[in-house]
């Protein structure tokens, strides 16, 4: 590749906020058909630099070269024209809309003022075949999974001619087979010359995609580092200025207290899993990977009671439970869902109320009126347990980053005596400083003797803080990994349908 | 077959049961007269809802069409009472006033950024104040509604044969709705903002515009709705449409429309409009006490929604259900066939 | 900084009371003698009076997410079981009280109707609300024969709607009272705390323990007894009972609450700022009747200050909230973007 | 291609039910309305109002003597629109006469114009429809609001500030009350109209303008309601204010009645509205039976119903079975 093949040269970027400066002097240089990766903590001006680029922001100071010629980029359709699109996070499809007028939303073609769907038709199933994906035009968006919307959003990218791609934390919420999916057509996008900026916090992805990695740090440009010399150490430590304690590359199961606390004989729910047993025992983290759609979050619901099974038995210490879920939030259960924004929190009311929302039977008790000073109380220890930023328990959690928006969501629960902790992608798309905390409040719980079930489709993650693992498929369980180290090859294997022993769940 | 046209289909079944039952029990119900009444009732409701539509689908509401019926009927008659212009005359300023006044409801909710609500709550009250206002008077001063005698403007209330022209009219200007909303850009992009306003200005979508757009098209299918509904009273009266936004929004919603935006269409609405009006019809056939006929409506209205609604979630579960295991039996045989890479 | 901040929330806080306050002072200076004069806030407060009661129930549905169009056909049914039910007891004291306890069960009864099948059924509360509104008319238009009841005594009844106390008109208790309760409810206890947190995210809150149902189906039955109650106050101001009582006054009630900056989409809004609608549309009628504006400008002037006095309010409200899109988001991120920096650098 | 599916399904099934419904026309014979089934509507404004009522009672206790008359009420619910559609009912559904209390005189002169040329009587209650139609029996409206202006005259000795409270802008019997009360009145200078505000036809509302009055105005001398609603609206607001002042109202409800011998109401204009409803109800069995045909009216014929100025002193001559 030419060295001077430069698409997009970023220079001396400066953009402050009232004052405050988010990006210092900042650099970019973006080869043609590279992937570029940026890394860096919450705060440290990725996002920023995104918006400035794309136009959302306008700089105050620095020069941006577009295929050599500096341009000006003062708002989004001047990035458009460019050629630069961008992939958020949360992805911005139109949910009721059909694939095909998705990728062509405000691009419609026309003949005399009427849509001409012939012509729409045949340029996106031209599109689609150029780069080989499967996807049905008439599709509608809300039907698809989140993989197939993430397709639908690269083919409209690919649609208004783009050069360069920015992909902002595109595996967030992928399983690990649909990531891999996104690798392949990454690789062929590079193939065809297309350049894509990847943001993401995932080191692994980072190290195995990009051919060059900026690392930003408190809105400076720390390091450029190609790809020989991308080693998720070095980042880590060029992206908090510390060093981290690296999880190891396998995980090693433990064996559990005998005491069991949860157990689930044959649970059936029609159409998503089937015939579920096993134990959970007092103290123990339970991971259970596979892939997305295997049945894994709704056995969570089942179990927390916002689900009914069709058939099985659920025993909670002893005692069957087919309770509602506030009966079972009483006996001790907690359940940090998949989805925070739309199942974990609620966006408009403060963080206070948040996080005692599951709590007013210990705060209250049978007083009728809620006092004002023991919901801050909690709040304020919840904040100071988690290091919830900021540290205003008035904010609305909407608000918040992400990975405090997960703190408030699992620091509701940690304010109660909590027996059993129902825990859902608890990292998707957060930042490593978060991550850590989150880990280490899991392992303390479960020190304190709490059970936890973890699902997680991040298998380092899996592997790390389970004591044992289940691997789902097609709605069943299809092997236990409960002794011994475990490779994230193995569950993957597992999670694939391949299997050198079977096992069957104890008992 | 497409979710939404079994949905399509079994809303036409529900009116279709209504049909029958009606026409079952009563010897009225089904004669070519009633009919052809009965779709003359469902016309200037579903003229406006034609219009309402656009509105709800982009995730907004129209309170003020009631009013501008009002405003743009009072200044028809104003025209024919004071002047001799020609019909066109009065008809293309009724369109424009119908047009302006939408396009104003625009420009509070984009502009002042009011919610839909309390925008087109308060202009209905300006509609109908300037209805008040110009509204004819007699020598002491005093609102006297005068008769219009403009035999070419009342034509618009007649009828080719059996059909009323307000019917036709209504059929017209549903095509051309269902038209523009399924056949335009404009259409796509009013789903697109109500669906989710956020991705739409993601894709460099105007939404302001096009919900200027919608507020002007609510406008201006008022505008006709008042031109028919003038010519068939033959007068405009300050009070004309009090309250008829309500049957309006109510015909847009069991037609299928989401308040949250972004889904139904226009002959989801058509089918809306006439299941009002079939069920108000329906129901004068019956010599009952006149108590029995809001309650019938009432009944059946909420018999139909939760029919509804029961039904769509037993569809929506299997369908979900079904493309569930669709994806994982795609995901398996990918993963069988690919065979297994390791990430790391 | 933080000074300048502090003051900004002040006002943002007040600012309800402050677009009142200039109301005030416009119309006082307009009506120097008339408008700022004690009885003519008691009329104020009076004439608000009949939707106020209303709204402090109603503001529980919206702030669900739901909507309930069906009270003043409520306020009509119940009025009409108070004044039958006082017939039969031959206008005797036990009579009206069994009387107003039959019209708050009639409300607390089309609550419970409305509560179960909107969220046993999940089906839009505009369209249910709209339809039990023709049943309950037609309820009451059974009732009463569709004549109208006269009731003129026993006093104990009429006191309720027509009486004083300490010279203040008794109907004046009854919405402070319905309203105090209503911010006692919301704001003071679990079940307030569990209504904003079902209309804010329905999902959310159910997995954190809410029971959406019987939440729902309480707010929807409060909101029926508040009609209710309502519905009592009028039969008793009027000395009657009519089928058709209380008609579009589900329109003043919506006004109030949404003028007042309740989000029509749930989890947003206070019984404060209903009030503060209630009184705003009250103060304008008040006003323009005062200054002698003829009753056909009415309509009007109320369209054209509601809107200046909500943008108003929404813009001011919003600078700080991220709603406005434009150059004022940018501002507002600007500020979050430095208050979070300033945060992150106090870190240890 | 679906929506051609969809819209054809709606054409095909429009087409069949009129196909099916073809042929079904028949035609009308002379009817005997006393002895032949004749099916008579009763179309009020809103069917929850006190007069409106009254005329229904008073029609029905006319009709309860003829087993043969299907009697029908419908609800106008204050809505030309509603009442149009009911009237376009009604000529369907060949009703033999319609009795109808218009919302307003110029909106529904084109369904009552149809009705009579379809054979069908229509017969106006107070307001006329701007056509010429069978009959209106009317209570007085302009000579009431004169007799009210001349009581008052009398009542403040010429001298001294009137308010009225108004009937909602646009409603014609509401403008015709306040018409013959203001001409009336200007032939007594000495008598000034202070304001006029629209009490929406409501006691409650009523009760509202007139604080509003006395806040405003420290020296009021009469209030004339133009029904008799407001003016028991505006009798307890000048009762809270503890003010006096002479109250007159319109229309005679019973309850006006009762508040003029306790002494709230100074008077207001009687009229038995069962005796109109049952004059209308004889005159819809009349035109039944005469065949007369009003479309080939130049003017529509009136009967008055008489006024009876009642105040404290007259208010015993007026029986309890005529008290509505």
């Amino acid at each position: 590749m030419n060295v001077d093949d430069i698409l997009l040269r970023a220079v001396d970027i400066e953009k402050s906020f009232s004052g405050v400066k988010v990006l210092k002097k900042v650099g970019l240089d973006i080869r043609r058909g590279e992937v570029h990766a940026v890394m860096g903590e919450n705060g440290a001006g990725k996002s920023t630099l995104i918006k400035v680029l794309t136009g959302v922001y306008p700089r105050d100071e620095g020069k941006i070269f577009f295929n050599g010629a500096s341009v000006t980029i003062n708002s989004r359709q001047d990035a458009k024209d460019l050629g630069i699109a961008v992939i958020y996070q949360e992805l911005s499809l139109i949910p009721t809309l059909t694939v095909a007028q998705n990728i062509l939303l405000g691009q419609e073609i026309c003949r005399a003022g009427i849509l001409d769907n012939g012509a729409m038709k045949l340029a996106i199933r031209k599109l689609i075949e150029t780069y080989g994906f499967s996807l049905n035009p008439d599709a509608i968006v809300e039907t698809l999974s989140i993989a197939q919307r993430q397709t639908v959003e690269i083919l409209k990218a690919l649609s208004m001619q783009s050069s360069l791609i920015i992909m902002d934390e595109p595996t967030a919420s992928l399983s690990v087979k649909e990531s891999e999916n996104l690798f392949q057509t990454i690789g062929a996008l590079k193939k065809r010359g297309v350049s894509i900026l990847y943001i993401s916090h995932r080191l692994e992805e980072v190290y195995r995609l990009a051919d060059r990695l900026t690392i930003l740090r408190d809105g400076e440009r720390i390091a450029v580092l190609s790809q020989g010399e991308i080693n998720p150490r070095d980042v880590i430590r060029l992206m908090i200025g510390k060093e981290l304690r690296q999880s190891e590359h396998a995980g090693r199961m433990r064996p559990s207290r005998p005491e069991v606390v949860l157990r689930v004989r044959n649970l059936s729910r029609r159409g998503v899993f089937s015939d579920i047993s096993f134990d959970l025992h007092r103290g123990e983290v339970l991971g259970i990977g596979g892939l997305v759609g295997s049945g894994r979050s709704e056995i969570l619901h089942c179990l927390f009671g916002s689900d009914r099974p069709d058939s099985g038995d659920i025993l909670f210490e002893g005692k069957p439970i087919r309770g509602t879920v506030s009966r079972n939030i009483r006996s001790g259960f907690g359940l940090v869902p998949e989805d925070r924004r739309t199942q974990g929190f609620i966006p408009l009311l403060s963080m206070k109320r948040n996080i005692v929302l599951t709590n007013y039977d210990h705060l209250v008790g049978r007083r009728l009126f809620i006092s004002g000073k023991s919901e801050l109380a909690m709040c304020r220890d919840a904040i100071q347990r988690l290091d919830i930023r900021p540290a205003n328990s008035e904010i609305h959690a909407g608000n918040l980053s992400g990975g405090n928006q997960q703190k408030v969501v699992v620091g509701k629960w940690l304010m109660r005596d909590l027996k059993m902790l129902l825990i859902d992608e608890p990292t998707a798309g957060i930042d490593v400083g978060v991550k850590e905390d989150i880990y280490a409040l899991i392992g303390e719980l479960a020190e304190k003797g709490v059970a936890v079930i973890l699902v997680s489709s991040d298998l380092p993650e899996l592997l790390r803080i389970s004591h044992r693992i289940l691997v789902m498929r097609k709605g069943r369980i299809f092997r236990e990994f409960s002794e011994g180290s475990v490779s994230q090859e193995d569950v993957l294997k597992a999670a694939s349908g391949i299997q050198d022993r079977e096992i069957e769940s104890n008992e | 077959m497409r979710q939404e046209t079994i949905r399509r289909l079994f809303s036409l079944l529900l009116l279709s049961i209504l049909i029958v039952a009606f026409g079952a029990t009563s010897k009225l119900f089904l004669t070519l007269p009633n009919i052809f009444t009965l779709l003359r009732e469902a016309s200037v409701t579903g003229i406006l809802a034609v219009g309402v539509t656009f509105v709800i689908i982009t995730a907004g509401i129209d309170l003020s069409t009631g009013a501008i019926v009002a405003f743009v009927a009072m200044v028809c008659a104003n025209i024919f009472y004071y002047t001799t212009l020609p019909v066109w005359v009065a008809l293309a300023a009724g369109l424009l006033i119908g047009a302006g006044a939408g396009y104003l409801n625009g420009l509070l909710v984009t502009r002042l950024h009011l919610p839909d609500f309390i925008a087109t709550l308060s202009t209905q009250g300006i509609f109908r104040g300037l209805a008040l206002i110009i509204a004819i008077r007699s020598s002491t001063g005093s609102i006297s509604n005068k008769v219009i005698t403009n035999q070419g403007f009342l034509l618009l209330g007649d009828r080719v044969s059996v059909v009323y022209l307000v019917t036709i009219a209504f059929f017209v200007v549903a095509l051309l709705g269902q038209g523009i909303l399924k056949m335009t850009p404009l259409g796509t992009h009013t789903y697109a903002i109500g669906s989710s306003r956020k991705s739409a200005d993601l894709s460099g979508i105007n939404s302001d515009r096009v919900k200027k757009v919608a507020f002007t098209i609510s406008g201006i299918c008022s505008a006709v709705g008042a031109l028919f509904l003038t010519a068939r009273m033959q007068t405009a009266i300050p009070e004309l449409g009090t309250g008829l936004e309500f049957d309006v929004i109510a015909a847009v919603v069991i037609g299928g429309c989401a308040f949250s935006g972004g889904r139904g269409d226009v002959f989801g609405s058509v089918v809306g409009a006439l299941f009002m009006a079939i069920l108000t019809n329906g129901i004068y056939k019956y010599n009952l006490p006149a108590a029995f006929h809001i309650i019938i409506k009432g009944c059946v209205i909420i018999i139909m929604v939760i029919f509804d609604s029961v039904y769509h979630r037993r569809m929506d579960d299997r369908i979900r259900k079904a493309g569930k295991m669709l994806d994982q039996a795609a995901a398996a045989a990918e993963a069988a066939g690919g065979g297994a890479g390791g990430i790391s | 900084m933080s000074k300048t901040m502090s003051a900004r929330v002040l006002i943002q806080k007040f600012q309800r009371p402050l677009i009142l306050l200039v109301l005030v002072v416009v119309l006082t200076l307009l009506q120097p003698d008339a408008f700022a004069t004690v009885s003519n806030f008691k009329s104020i407060f009076l004439a608000i009076s009949i939707y106020g009661v209303m709204v402090s129930g109603s503001i529980f549905t919206i702030l669900l997410g739901g909507i309930d169009l069906a009270v003043g056909a409520v306020a009509a049914l119940s009025g009409a079981c108070t004044v039958l039910t006082i017939i039969a007891f031959n206008y005797s004291d036990i009579g009206v009280i069994l009387g107003i306890l039959a019209g708050l069960l009639a409300g607390c009864f089309v609550g419970l109707m409305h509560g179960v099948i909107i969220s046993k059924f999940r089906v839009p509360a505009f369209l249910i609300t709209v339809a039990t509104m023709n049943i309950v008319y037609g309820a009451a238009e059974l009732l009463t024969g569709n004549q109208t009841i006269n009731i003129i005594s026993p006093a104990s009844f009429t006191f309720v709607g027509g009486g004083q106390l300490f010279g203040i008109p008794f109907p004046i208790y009854i919405v402070a009272l319905m309203a105090f309760l209503s911010f006692i409810i919301l704001n003071m206890t679990v079940f307030g705390r569990q209504v904003y947190a079902t209309g804010g995210n329905p999902v959310a809150a159910s997995l954190s323990g809410v029971p959406v149902f019987r939440t729902t189906c309480a707010a929807y039955i409060i909101s029926g007894f508040t009609a209710a109650a309502a519905g009592i106050v009028l039969a008793s101001m009027n000395q009657q009972a009519i089928s058709k009582a209380a008609q579009g006054y589900e329109n003043d009630v919506l006004t109030a609450i949404v003028v007042g900056g309740t989000s029509l989409m749930g989890g947003e809004g206070s019984i404060q700022g209903a009030i503060f609608g209630a009184l705003l549309v009250g103060i304008l009628n008040n006003g323009l009747r005062l200054m002698g504006v003829s009753s056909i400008y009415h309509t009007l002037v109320k369209g054209i200050i509601i809107i200046i006095a909500v943008s108003f309010d929404f813009y001011s409200r919003n600078r700080n909230s991220g709603l406005l899109r434009t150059g004022r988001l940018r501002l507002w991120m600007a500020r979050q973007v430095a208050i979070l920096m300033k945060e992150e650098k106090h870190q240890p | 291609m679906r929506k051609s599916v969809h819209w054809g399904i709606i054409t095909v099934m429009i087409v069949a039910l009129a196909l099916a419904a073809a042929g079904q026309v028949s035609a009308q014979a002379k009817k005997n309305p006393y002895k032949d089934p004749v099916k008579i509507a009763y179309l009020p404004d809103n069917i929850g109002d006190t007069v409106g009522a009254a005329w229904g009672v008073g029609i029905k206790r006319e009709f309860a003597y003829f087993p043969n008359i299907t009697y029908q009420v419908f609800d106008g619910k204050l809505s030309a629109e509603t009442q149009n559609q009911i009237m376009t009912e009604l000529i369907n559904q060949k009703y033999d006469c319609i009795i109808l209390q218009a919302h307003d005189a110029a909106a529904l002169a084109a369904s009552a114009r149809e009705a009579e040329k379809q054979g069908i009587p229509v017969i106006d209650l107070n307001l006329d429809a701007q056509t010429p139609h069978t009959c209106l029996v009317a209570m007085v409206d302009y000579e009431a609001g004169s007799l009210v202006a001349q009581e008052i005259a009398k009542g403040v000795g010429d001298n001294g500030n009137v308010v009225i409270i108004e009937a909602p802008p646009g409603a014609s019997r509401g403008i015709n009350v306040e018409a013959g009360f203001r001409d009336t009145l200007k032939a007594h200078p000495g008598v000034k109209i202070l304001a006029a505000q629209d009490g929406e036809w409501l006691t409650e509302k009523g009760n509202t303008v007139m604080r509003d009055f006395l806040t405003k105005y420290p020296k009021i001398n009469a209030v004339f309601a133009i029904n008799d609603a407001m003016a028991e609206g505006a009798s307890q607001a000048a009762a809270a204010a503890g003010r006096k002042m002479i109250i007159w109202g319109a229309d005679g409800e019973k309850k006006a009645l009762q508040y003029i011998e306790q002494g709230k109401l100074t008077g207001t204009i009687y009229t038995n509205c069962y005796d109109e409803g049952a004059t209308a109800a004889r005159m819809a069995l009349y035109a039944i039976g005469a065949e007369i045909n009003g479309s080939k009216f130049t003017k529509t014929p009136i009967i008055k119903m008489a006024p009876i100025v009642v105040t404290k002193d007259t208010v015993a001559s007026i029986a309890e079975k005529d008290r509505w």
